[in-house]
């Protein structure tokens, strides 16, 4: 991608902020929680899809860099009172750093290496949060104090969200910057082959680098925006499960694209709410369907759903004489 | 006599397998070099250990005087020497334009990334505006927007080597841009090299099995042989070399 | 003393376990380059067959250990059949495949996992009867069960048959060749993707037998698949390449995971073999077993 | 995008109605109370890995409200029940308490198997003053500080079980020195702590702590670091799998002049614990805590596992199935006792006055100010792999070990 996000893209974060100052006077807290989730996840699942989707590097490690925010905000606020603004940053930054250190030694890994490698750290992280009972409280899980925002009480939906849909937009922008300029160029080109990247003058290394610390600044935010809306974090909650839910919003939506990870994330965060219409027997099949859902979009969809809408769009606009039709012109040679 | 390009003494060995022993080659300013060899003799390692995906056991290599072996691979290109691929190494999921965009990160400003601003837009202005000249010069602008993974085979050649150009090159290192063309597309590669060592002054070294090609358009050829160095000389003098008519045109020489 | 022979003994035993899972993925992941995460369901898959062909069925013991191979060797080939094939099919770039293989992988194992899970008979713990009961055998101090001593030789054997196989067979010699050149191999008469679903077939009636050797040892529950991190640890350790390796590294998870329960703390037993993982993967990117990586041919 | 801006605009204008009509109703009547309805959210896990723990039980709470309508219901109110799915998720759980609350407008909200995922609902229930009656959670860590919304422990809390077999140790078995094997979770940490207290106060001394992974493979490095603590009675605290993996290696090992001394959970049906574990052997040392009252009256059992038959012929109730009684019947008794004047701060005071002596429980459920956990007092039952046998006594926690 290159050059500017285009306006209505910008106007859309604009939109997205409207609606978090507005939806909280219309809608019961039910509705706004789940909003307040969705856009979590969106932020953690736009983080994981610059390394997974955007950089190719399949690594695991997210689910940690996300508790990390999570712990890091709260007892940053609980224990030393850095308030929110202050903390989240705190935080986030040290979640990067975190990454960066991860990646020195990471980015020497390929494939199945780096995956298991990176899914042990995670691993070991919630190991962490599970037995450092002096600091996280272990396993009988935090609960955390409400964040203020400027002497602004903040803690449940309603105060939440504007906040939150403020965050997103911000994370949103800069992603729509980050894939159009040389670095996010240079994550692509990296993802599809590092030869052709490293001889274009691309530092393969560093660039591995930078989307790992990228990606975990983003989970570390992810984090942070968990502590405006929930009181309580517990490990459980930092496990496998969580990783492979936002894995799965990336693939089913469309990795390596914005507009295919927001929808991935609507369509699974809003799933099992849609579920709850269904017949009570029918809900132990669910995580069969889970399965099943994942293993049918990875057949059928091989760029996710929004892979299908852009092809289909694409196919409209290409009403005319396909681009195949240009000849290849003969020069004349020098005498 | 101006050597702009050198490997002296190159051994490159991968586990028993010896690529290249003690290879030297020259190559001089502004020339078409071709380099040829039966399959397996090691050319495309010589242009690997160039863009330094490979680290020689002995020897060096300079450009322009200067020691290409201290160098990091993505600072090859920064010196002056790009390359294309022998297999459609490609970005698959990036378009044709975007594909010249990484061709220019040597040349584009490494503006900070989620800075939106005046200095931003220019910059990409100007990268656009400039990948688009490459894709007119190399006929690719009609597929500008399409990803590199859908152009048919000699268009990926055609985009590999637009890649290459936009770093603006001195030394041009090819491997093997008209396998697998058609005549049509080969007389197309034909003008474009000519055209470039003519009018550009850019340096090319030519890792190719079509001898159409190498004799029409080569200023010198090295032919290998199993790592190494066969015989070196006019296109015509090779033709005739008896060692290299019998190590390697043999029957290839019949159909050129 | 007794205490560490103990635990250096039973280390052994759950260590082949490990291995025998590890082999399942090492095998698939060297033919074919999938990392199979439905490893450990293949195993679960393979546990609950064996339950059902004895208690439902009522089979003999040796029927069940014959039949259950034979049912996951479907699951696994068919599935490679019906769903990886086709994903590998219109794969563009190396990554990519891996990707999607991987998550096609989570997908059977949640769909596994989901399918054993509506039947309320699995909502309890369950144990399948040993291959081998009786009393427990001493060697000296140590203490193990018959159970015990049959997991170290079913592994055993599983192994030489899989060595005789890989080198001595025409099949096996097929299956190297398609995991070390797919293109080569299909150039030289070799049928890639029957030879892809074998694989996968052979790799899960080897997790199938795994699930019924170690159900008696770790119990059923639809998620004791979660075994497979375990066996990713072994595989690591070994390379990820090679089988013997597999081998030599379950083992020697096995034995690590019970000395520091011993000597360091129970607490830290989860945690052991990613730990391993990392260590092994910082200070040698390819395992210890394991071939370093050659340059591809760009 | 021009569509979307008039959909969105669609959408809100339509949630501002709906929201004024929300305001307006409010102020009319208590939520979830009409004159011939109650409206009660009953949810727990329906899916995912712990659905043993929700089933079962739901069926069971929604039998007991079903029997209860059949017979008129309470106060001439019929009780609605909405129910969820809350795959013991915390985040999942939050939504599910907030639907129920913000959407459904429920008059109480009865549910949750799992503490770790009601806890993360605790702080809205509170904020929002809506009554939580959990169904089967242990839930030490919602129970502990009590809070005035949270009711539960009907199967008695964690802190019950290491307390009971503490005492049962140390007074009965008269152990001196006492080795503890929990789970490294919040159940386990809790046991753990009641039973170490319990063991100190009564003159004995703890020997080995050793703390398990809950998916731990080879059990031998904690089995061996108890038997080197030598001691005279090991108290377990473990789940299902591990206690049967604990009990083998205790067998193997020959330890079996060692009384063993099982929590309930890890023996949710003592017939197939004993199947498990196999080796008959090693139950001879065997006694474990139980709160139900099938094994001193089975008849008492069987009346509920009839109605369950008869409501749901087509599901055979497994071992947790009871486990969904007792909540439900404090509720409908609570109910019954507040007349047809129901809010829900009155609902909380008639709570805690709750005093039920159920025909499922060992004990009395009792709440009271500043107590939030129903159940205090189990028995302790010798189980030699065919026959139980309840000891004697009743072993009560004494409400301070632990805390």
């Amino acid at each position: 991608m290159y050059g500017a996000p285009p306006p209505k893209q910008l106007a859309a974060l604009g939109l997205l902020v409207l609606a978090g100052f507005v939806l909280p006077h219309a809608l019961p807290d039910y509705f706004l929680y789940i909003g307040n989730l969705l856009m979590m996840y969106a932020v953690l699942a736009l983080g994981l899809d610059i390394l997974l989707g955007w950089t190719g590097q399949f690594a695991f490690a997210h689910i940690a860099f996300y508790g990390f925010g999570i712990y890091a905000t709260a007892l940053l606020n609980m224990r030393l009172g850095i308030p929110f603004v202050l903390g989240m940053p705190i935080a986030a930054a040290v979640a990067a750093l975190i990454g960066l250190l991860i990646a020195l030694p990471a980015t020497r890994l390929r494939t199945v290496y780096l995956a298991l490698a990176t899914y042990a750290f995670a691993e070991c992280a919630q190991w962490v949060f599970r037995t450092w009972d002096s600091v996280t409280r272990g396993p009988d899980g935090l609960r955390m104090s409400a964040p203020q925002i400027f002497g602004y009480m903040v803690g449940n939906d309603r105060d939440a969200m504007p906040v939150i849909a403020i965050i997103l937009a911000v994370m949103l922008g800069a992603t729509l910057y980050l894939v159009r300029s040389r670095l996010g160029r240079a994550f692509c080109a990296v993802r599809d082959s590092e030869h052709v990247a490293a001889a274009s003058g691309i530092d393969v290394k560093r660039t591995k680098v930078l989307a790992f610390t990228i990606s975990a600044f983003y989970a570390g935010v992810a984090g942070g925006v968990y502590t405006l809306f929930q009181s309580f974090v517990h490990p459980d909650g930092l496990g496998v499960w969580t990783l492979v839910l936002v894995l799965t919003m990336i693939v089913v939506g469309g990795s390596g694209t914005i507009g295919g990870v927001l929808l991935g994330v609507l369509l699974l965060g809003v799933l099992p709410e849609a579920l709850r219409a269904a017949p009570r027997g029918l809900l132990v099949w669910q995580e069969f369907a889970y399965g099943l859902i994942l293993i049918l979009a990875i057949m059928f969809m091989p760029r996710g759903l929004w892979g299908l809408v852009i092809y289909r769009l694409r196919r409209k606009a290409r009403r005319g004489p396909p681009p195949q039709a240009v000849p290849v012109p003969a020069l004349e040679r020098e005498p | 006599m101006s050597a702009l390009f050198e490997l002296r003494d190159v051994t490159m060995r991968f586990g028993g397998l010896t690529a290249l022993n003690r290879f030297s080659m020259q190559v001089e300013a502004g020339s078409i070099h071709a380099l040829i060899g039966p399959n397996g003799a090691g050319k495309s390692t010589v242009f690997n250990c160039v863009s330094r995906f490979c680290m020689p056991q002995r020897g060096e290599i300079f450009f322009d005087s200067r020691p290409l072996l201290a160098e990091p691979a993505h600072r090859i290109v920064q010196l002056g020497i790009a390359r294309t691929f022998q297999n459609i190494e490609q970005l698959h999921r990036m378009t044709v334009l975007e594909t010249v965009l990484v061709g220019l990160t040597s040349r584009t400003p490494r503006y900070f990334s989620f800075a939106p601003g005046a200095t931003r837009a220019r910059a990409e202005r100007r990268a656009v505006e400039e990948a688009e000249e490459i894709l007119s010069q190399t006929a690719l602008i009609g597929f500008r927007d399409t990803l590199a993974g859908e152009l048919d085979f000699g268009r990926q050649k055609l985009l590999d080597l637009a890649r290459a150009l936009a770093s603006r090159p001195r030394l041009l290192l090819l491997d093997e841009p008209a396998a697998g063309l058609r005549n049509r597309e080969i007389s197309f590669v034909d003008s474009i090299l000519v055209n470039l060592a003519r009018e550009r002054g850019i340096t090319i070294v030519l890792v190719e099995h079509v001898m159409q090609l190498v004799m029409s358009v080569a200023d010198r050829v090295t032919v290998l042989s199993f790592g190494e160095k066969l015989a070196e000389g006019a296109p015509s003098a090779i033709r005739a070399d008896s060692k290299v008519v019998e190590a390697y045109l043999g029957s290839e020489a019949a159909h050129a | 003393m007794s205490l560490v022979l103990q635990g250096v003994a039973s280390g052994v035993v759950t260590g082949c376990v490990y291995a025998l899972v590890a082999l399942s993925l090492v095998i698939v992941y060297k033919a074919t380059d999938v990392v199979n995460f439905a490893g450990g369901e293949l195993v679960m898959i393979g546990a609950y067959l064996g339950l059902l062909l004895l208690l439902w069925f009522q089979l003999p013991y040796i029927a069940m250990f014959a039949l259950v191979p034979v049912a996951v060797f479907a699951v696994g080939a068919l599935f490679d059949r019906i769903t990886l094939r086709k994903v590998g099919g219109r794969a563009l770039a190396k990554h990519v495949d891996l990707v999607s293989f991987v998550v096609a992988t989570i997908g059977l194992s949640y769909l596994l996992k989901g399918a054993v899970r509506v039947v309320p008979f699995t909502e309890e713990v369950r144990r399948l009867p040993p291959l081998f009961s009786g009393p427990p055998v001493f060697i000296g101090d140590v203490v193990l069960q018959r159970q015990d001593l049959a997991i170290i030789a079913v592994t055993t054997m599983i192994m030489l048959a899989l060595w005789l196989f890989f080198e001595r067979t025409l099949l096996g010699k097929a299956l190297r060749a398609t995991s070390q050149n797919a293109r080569a191999a299909a150039l030289v008469g070799v049928p890639v993707s029957a030879m892809r679903m074998a694989v996968w077939g052979l790799a899960s009636a080897i997790a199938g037998i795994a699930g019924v050797l170690l159900a008696p040892k770790l119990l059923m529950t639809p998620d004791m698949g979660a075994v497979v991190m375990l066996a990713f640890a072994a595989a690591i350790i070994g390379g990820f390449s090679s089988l013997p390796g597999c081998v030599v590294g379950g083992i020697a998870l096995g034995v690590i995971q019970n000395l520091v329960g011993i000597f360091i703390s129970p607490q830290a037993i989860a945690v052991t073999p990613f730990f391993v993982i990392m260590l092994v993967l910082l200070f040698r990117p390819e395992g210890l077993f394991g071939e370093s990586l050659a340059l591809k041919k760009v | 995008m021009t569509i979307g801006m008039k959909r969105l605009a669609g959408a809100l204008a339509l949630g501002i109605a709906a929201a004024g009509v929300a305001v307006t109703a409010k102020a009319q009547t208590p939520p979830g109370v009409t004159s011939n309805e109650i409206v009660i959210g009953l949810f727990g896990p329906l899916s995912g890995p712990l659905v043993a723990y929700g089933v079962d039980p739901l069926n069971a709470a929604k039998m007991v409200y079903d029997e209860v309508n059949a017979r008129g219901g309470i106060h001439g109110r019929r009780i609605r029940l909405v129910i969820e799915d809350d795959k013991c998720n915390g985040n999942e759980l939050v939504g599910v308490v907030k639907k129920l609350v913000t959407v459904d407008n429920v008059f109480i909200l009865h549910g949750g198997s799992c503490t770790a995922a009601i806890a993360a609902a605790q702080e809205y229930v509170l904020r929002e003053k809506v009554p939580f009656v959990m169904l089967n959670a242990a839930g030490d860590n919602a129970v502990f500080p009590a809070t005035r919304y949270m009711f539960g422990s009907f199967q008695g809390t964690q802190r019950v079980y290491g307390s009971a077999l503490a005492q049962f140790a140390v007074k009965d078995l008269k152990a001196k020195r006492v080795a503890i094997i929990v789970h490294d979770d919040d159940y386990g940490k809790a046991n753990l702590a009641a039973a170490k207290a319990v063991v100190e106060r009564l003159g004995g001394q703890v020997v080995a702590q050793e703390r398990i992974p809950p998916a731990i493979a080879d059990i031998t490095a904690p089995v061996l670091n108890l038997r080197a603590s030598k001691p005279d009675a090991i108290l377990s605290g473990a789940y299902p799998a591990p206690a049967v993996l604990l009990a083998q290696k205790y067998g193997e090992f020959g330890m079996t002049a060692i009384p063993l001394l099982q929590s309930t959970q890890g023996m949710p049906t003592p017939s197939v614990y004993a199947k498990n574990v196999g080796n008959p052997d090693a139950l001879k040392n065997l006694y474990h805590t139980w709160s139900f009252n099938d094994i001193a009256d089975e008849a008492l059992h069987k009346k509920w596992v009839d109605m369950y038959k008869k409501y749901y012929p087509d599901r055979e109730p497994g071992p947790f199935m009871v486990t969904g009684i007792p909540s439900a019947l404090a509720v409908v008794d609570t109910l019954q006792r507040m007349g047809r004047d129901l809010t829900r701060e009155k609902f909380v005071e008639a709570m805690e006055k709750l005093n039920l002596k159920s025909d499922v429980m060992t004990g009395p459920l009792q709440f009271g100010p500043g107590r939030r956990d129903a159940l205090r007092s189990v028995v302790v039952v010798k189980f030699d792999g065919k026959t139980q046998k309840v000891m004697p006594g009743i072993f009560a926690w004494n409400g301070k070990d632990g805390n």
